[in-house]
């Protein structure tokens, strides 16, 4: 495996590149050898912690300012120069607010939830590779350790829901509960594409495989017909998944006032606030790292750019692409989203292990050429297409969902 | 008395249109929602005692009156003049109509003669609150649906716009004061018509915009389309209407069947839904929208010149003589009626405003019945009621 | 196809989000109090009362004929009428208020006062920012603070101040006319008399009268 | 559509013995109404939204009209037992007494009717239909209307809430705008304000007067 495919490794870009990782390494080397793999681990957890929460910063002034611009607003423009500091004001304001617990609420559980949170969020950065050899743990099962993580985050969330004892907060956590387990299952299938291809759980392998470009573009798994699919997939289920709109029911303000969190104030508000901006960074990056080539460069000539940099600049593209999103959907109900879980979603993205299967077998079987690469990419494109036209005009026949006409009375 | 005879009306064999009751297993089971008068999806201080199967609504009962201020009372206790503000304040998204339908029942009940200048800015008044407030009730209709806000702005740049011709010709924004007995305030300012011109010019474009990015949108049709479905039959016997009614496909519109004002000058048509549902609603607005910027295209150019009050209409003592009328106009929210008796003196014996917002909130437990309780909401927000008017 | 709405509307909200920094005409937004949109003329917010000359309490054109404190909707006016009589505009001695209070707190800018004044001493200000610390007494606005120059008058609405400045001096020229008219007559009449009598000196006497009396109430 | 009188008359023929009166309205708008007595309410207005085609009740409202207390000065001639020159005989006196009439007042139901069936081809002005209780006191029932034209099952229960009639046949007879445990009828002309009024900040005049006699009644309240 040649992890430097396409990467010119020479002086000072390759230094720049792996600039974070030196720095690790030389102060862990200032502690006695006992010590040095500990103080390196520490260094790596308090990089995360520190880092990931300013993105989380920066991403609610963003959202808050892009979703203004989309609704032709400026969006906060009063704390600092261009209100860039507002999320300080709101860090000050939700630390001062009084801290309130219902009085029928379960103290103990109301308390932990938030806690719960954050905690099983962070731990999945764990594995994130968030440039070239920068993974704080680098173990073979990686995205096996991340959907096992991701998934303990419903534990909390209905946590929160039941020691709240309100209705609202009740109705949300089951909402939240039934939907992220059934998105669970598309986003899995949709990842399994990418592992399948790779024939590794190692996050850095499967970025590590879609290293290399032909001509100047990259071997992303997303330029594949299977890739593509699987890409659209793991978005939409990611989605649901985080709770962002158009999923966004079980926080849905218009109907259940916050949904699970509607009893939290002050901090415990912002750890719920932090704990879902973490993950859909999270799932982000781990969308990032299965099918847009993880940090590795779009184009070979821009390969000079540090690694770390291409993850942040397409994890901002990502988040930027979720507000996007969420300035332009309503909100669907939770039957029609159950029902495009397991009536769309699954059967899509088990078709797409097929397709990827075929995918596969027809590479070995037509053998290399351009001729043969066209007809295995036009048939796979063909196969998913397909389907995704007849699968979504019978399930809008179904539901009698349609644009209609209007008559006049003069 | 009994509850026995309290329903005896209802047994007596008369076809009466009533919701329908819905079967519960276990009634120990339900669980109770008060939404609101604390909710963010009330438009306002309203509420709605809700009974849950699971999600399934299986009773719900409006709670109406945390604005109540007795507005009928006020305005019997005060001149004709005097009450004319207060309309204002009524459905506060449409104070023009609100001036215009009691400006009516008061020409009716004292025969005044409108000047046709005068008839002319009503027309153009009227149907410009109209256009803001259907698209301010689409953007609120998708708040409801959890579209973040986007429509809403869109709906509210638009809205900004005309509530400054309004402050140009009235003098405030909301609160417009402008229409007066037998005509209206004051004349329009200089180069307000020309304004007026280019912005509904620019209408037709926010309109595309507005369809563009929601009437082909998948999630809005999956969640409007056969909800909240209301029959034509119940509609009629219920009294709702404005677009409620007629997104049933009954064709019923004051501005054609009474003929008030000016209406039969100009050529528009009335937009018909088929289904009764949120979306039909919805496409009413959007179409109803289009037919007011036809109005404005043909009323403002025809505008004469002349005076804007009946020389009969004094700020001062007025005093109808002794008699009653009932006057009403298609308001944007329904039919808006005023109800007046006069006993000769200055002040109205009696004073009642037919609020289209109330009467159309009647069907609202037949249309949530079985739903799910999100479409509640939406349902709620589509029947497009300003707390103001429910309440008085 | 499934999902071509949805793309429709993306392109729309990347459109307006582009737009908005590009085109005024999508970013709408006034940054108050750092930006300010140019007054509009017919503007009104609170009622305030119109002088004329220099000094502000002689010369308030109202008289304190309570009908704005009757007609008020939200009766947020309140008047004390004086005891004696000054001479207002056209040189008629009138009541003057001596307490004149607006309760802004109550006031809902209705502007019915300024439409039932037949003295056209009640306008409509433009002043919106009007906050105090003091919720009681700070928005109770008495004479002294109500009373704005006729020049003010005209500065915030031009229009309708010409308007009302022509109403006044027509009505003024008309009842100068009136009272030369009476003064003429009355002399007339007294000339006739003194005719009668044969006192010439009796008439140059009422002549002298009338003229005086026609002087005093112009 | 036909006018009030022509209904009048077309009622009567279709039910013999119906209770029904034509009040005539002066105003230049000249919409006359149909005065129907309560026992017949019901089958009149059956008759009006089924056969009649009046299938839309716009509007419903109550009306107060108060006890009219009317004097008179009338002249009566009485035989009186007088002594004329010294001789008591009967005569006719006559003499000029004031008689106090109270004509009792009613609350009033008043339903304005259009008929939506005959589309916009057919203006016609409001049929407006009246029922009177027979007191204002404790004779205060009316039929509900609201089994026929549903549109007027929130407006009777304002009435009834804000006049206090009460409609038998209801469906659902509540206060619609006041709280469930308040006692008055605000919209009766002879209602008087309970003392539970939120003073404004500034009262001035009488409710100056008002809130300080308040507030004393308050303090008094506190003292003891």
């Amino acid at each position: 495996m040649n992890l430097n495919a396409g990467w010119a490794s020479t002086g000072w870009t390759s230094t720049l590149d792996q600039i974070f990782v030196l720095v690790q390494h030389r102060v862990a080397e200032l502690f006695p050898p006992v010590l040095q793999p500990w103080v390196a681990m520490i260094l790596g957890v308090v990089g995360i912690v520190a880092v990931f929460p300013a993105i989380f910063a920066l991403t609610t002034v963003l959202e808050r300012k892009g979703l203004g611009r989309m609704q032709n607003r400026l969006g906060p423009n009063r704390v600092g120069p261009y209100g860039i500091l507002q999320p300080m004001a709101d860090a000050i304001k939700s630390l001062t607010k009084e801290d309130i617990i219902p009085r029928s609420a379960d103290a103990v559980v109301h308390f932990l939830a938030p806690v719960v949170l954050v905690v099983a969020i962070f731990l999945g950065y764990a594995v994130l590779p968030v440039g070239r050899n920068m993974v704080l743990m680098p173990i073979d099962a990686g995205i096996l350790f991340f959907f096992a993580i991701g998934a303990s985050t419903e534990l909390s969330i209905f946590m929160a829901g039941w020691s709240s004892r309100n209705k609202y907060s009740l109705l949300g956590a089951m909402r939240a509960v039934a939907q992220m387990i059934s998105y669970e299952v598309p986003l899995l299938l949709s990842a399994v594409v990418a592992i399948m291809m790779t024939g590794s759980l190692s996050p850095e392998a499967i970025v590590a495989a879609q290293g290399g470009f032909s001509g100047v573009l990259p071997h992303w798994y997303v330029f594949t017909p299977w890739g593509f699919a699987g890409f659209a997939l793991f978005v939409v289920a990611a989605l649901a998944e985080t709770n962002r709109s158009p999923f966004d029911l079980p926080e849905g303000e218009s109907e259940l006032v916050a949904g699970y969190f509607t009893e939290y104030s002050g901090f415990k508000f912002a750890l719920f606030f932090l704990g879902e901006y973490l993950g859909m960074m999270s799932i982000a990056g781990y969308g990032i790292t299965l099918f847009l080539g993880g940090w590795g460069a779009p184009f070979s000539f821009l390969a000079f750019i540090p690694s770390w940099a291409w993850f942040f600049g397409k994890l901002f593209l990502a988040i930027f692409f979720f507000i996007w999103l969420r300035g332009t959907l309503p909100r669907l109900r939770q039957d029609q989203l159950m029902n495009f879980a397991w009536k769309f979603m699954l059967p899509m993205s088990l078709l797409n292990l097929l397709v990827a299967a075929a995918w596969r077998f027809l590479g070995e079987w037509l053998g290399a050429g351009v001729g043969a690469e066209a007809i295995r990419w036009l048939a796979c494109a063909a196969v998913l297409g397909g389907t995704y036209v007849l699968l979504g005009r019978a399930m809008l026949r179904r539901q009698k969902i349609g644009p209609r006409s209007y008559r006049y009375a003069e | 008395m009994t509850t026995a005879e309290m329903k005896s009306g209802i047994d007596s064999g008369i076809k009466s249109y009533l919701p329908p009751v819905i079967e519960v297993e276990a009634e120990n089971e339900l669980l109770e929602v008060a939404m609101g008068p604390h909710h963010p999806s009330t438009h306002g201080v309203f509420r709605m005692d809700v009974a849950l199967d699971g999600e399934r609504v299986v009773r719900l009962k409006p709670v109406f009156g945390y604005l109540h201020r007795n507005h009928e009372k006020l305005a019997e206790g005060t001149t004709y003049l005097a009450s004319m503000p207060y309309t204002d304040r009524l459905d506060y998204f449409c104070s023009m109509t609100n001036n215009w339908a009691y400006a009516l029942a008061v020409e009716k009940l004292a025969g005044l003669e409108v000047p046709e200048r005068a008839e002319y800015i009503r027309v153009i008044t009227a149907e410009l609150t109209r256009v803001q407030n259907h698209a301010s009730a689409i953007g609120f209709l998708m708040q409801e649906m959890g579209a973040s806000g986007t429509p809403l702005m869109y709906a509210f740049r638009e809205r900004e716009k005309i509530l400054d011709l309004f402050e140009a010709l009235s003098g405030s924004r909301m609160m417009c004061n402008y229409m007066r007995f037998g005509g209206c305030r004051v004349d329009l300012p200089e180069g307000w018509l020309e304004r007026t011109k280019k912005i509904v010019a620019e209408l037709p474009r926010f309109i595309d915009e507005m369809e563009a990015l929601l009437t082909g949108n998948e999630i809005l049709m999956a969640r409007a389309q056969g909800v909240g479905v209301l029959s034509p039959e119940l509609a009629v016997n219920a009294g709702v209407t404005g677009v409620m009614l007629r997104a049933t496909g009954v064709n019923y519109d004051v501005r054609k069947v009474d003929h008030y004002g000016i209406y039969d000058r100009f050529s528009f048509r009335v937009p018909l839904g088929e289904h009764g549902d949120i979306y039909d609603r919805y496409m009413l607005r959007v179409l109803e929208m289009r037919e007011s910027v036809k109005i404005l295209e043909q009323a403002l150019p025809q505008i004469p010149d002349g005076p804007i009050l009946d020389p009969k209409s004094k700020p001062r003592g007025f005093r109808p003589k002794p008699g009653e009328a009932y006057g009403r106009i298609e308001a944007p929210k329904g039919e808006l009626g005023f109800y007046l008796i006069s006993d000769g003196s200055g002040n109205p014996y009696r004073y009642r405003v037919r609020p289209p917002s109330l009467i159309n909130l009647t069907i609202l437990e037949d249309m949530c019945l079985g739903q799910n309780v999100a479409d509640v909401v939406l349902i709620f927000g589509s029947v497009d009621i300003v707390l103001g008017e429910v309440d008085r | 196809m499934l999902g071509e709405g949805i793309l429709k509307g993306l392109a729309e909200t990347a459109k307006n989000f582009a737009g908005s920094f590009v085109s005024e005409e999508r970013l709408t937004t006034v940054e108050y109090p750092e930006q300010r949109l140019p007054q509009i003329e017919n503007t009104r917010d609170f009622p305030f009362l119109v002088y004329d000359g220099d000094d502000a309490m002689a010369g308030l054109r109202c008289v304190s004929c309570q009908i704005c404190e009757k007609e008020c909707p939200p009766k947020c006016i309140y008047i004390t009428k004086s005891a004696d009589k000054k001479p207002d505009y056209v040189g008629k001695a009138q009541f003057y208020p001596t307490r004149f209070d607006i309760d802004v707190s109550v006031c809902m800018s209705c502007q019915i006062c300024v439409e039932v004044c037949p003295f056209e001493a009640i306008k409509m200000d433009t002043e919106f920012e009007l906050s105090t610390e003091d919720r009681f007494g700070g928005l109770i606005l008495d004479r002294h603070k109500l009373a704005k120059s006729n020049e003010y008058y005209h500065q915030i609405h031009p229009t309708e101040a010409a308007e009302v400045d022509a109403r006044l001096a027509e009505e003024k020229a008309k009842v100068e006319a009136k009272a030369k008219a009476a003064a003429e007559a009355a002399a007339a009449k007294a000339a006739a008399d003194a005719a009668a009598k044969g006192t010439a000196d009796a008439t140059a006497k009422a002549a002298e009268s009338a003229a005086k009396s026609a002087e005093g109430q112009a | 559509m036909k006018s009030a009188a022509e209904l009048l008359d077309e009622l009567q023929g279709a039910m013999p013995g119906v209770k029904l009166a034509l009040a005539t309205n002066p105003s230049p708008s000249a919409q006359h109404s149909l005065v129907v007595a309560a026992e017949d309410a019901l089958r009149v207005a059956v008759y009006l939204r089924d056969v009649a085609g009046y299938d839309y009740c716009s509007n419903a409202t109550g009306v107060d009209w108060l006890d009219k207390e009317t004097t008179e000065k009338v002249k009566t001639t009485r035989r009186v037992k007088k002594e004329v020159d010294g001789v008591e005989q009967e005569v006719d006196e006559t003499v000029e007494e004031t008689v106090k009439r109270v004509e009792p007042g009613c609350l009033e139901a008043v339903y304005h009717l259009y008929s939506m069936r005959q589309g916009p081809h057919d203006p016609h002005p409001p049929l407006v239909l009246r029922m009177r209780t027979a007191n204002r006191t404790d004779r205060v029932e009316l039929p509900s209307l609201s089994p026929v034209w549903r549109a007027a099952e929130f407006q009777e229960r304002e009435i009834f809430d804000l006049y206090g009639i009460v409609f038998k046949g209801h469906r659902d007879l509540r206060r619609l705008l006041m709280w469930d445990e308040f006692e008055d009828h605000p919209m009766r002309r002879d209602y008087v304000d309970p003392d539970d009024f939120e003073y404004e900040p500034t009262p001035h005049d009488e409710v100056l007067k008002r809130a300080e006699e308040h507030r004393a009644k308050l303090a008094a309240e506190g003292a003891r």
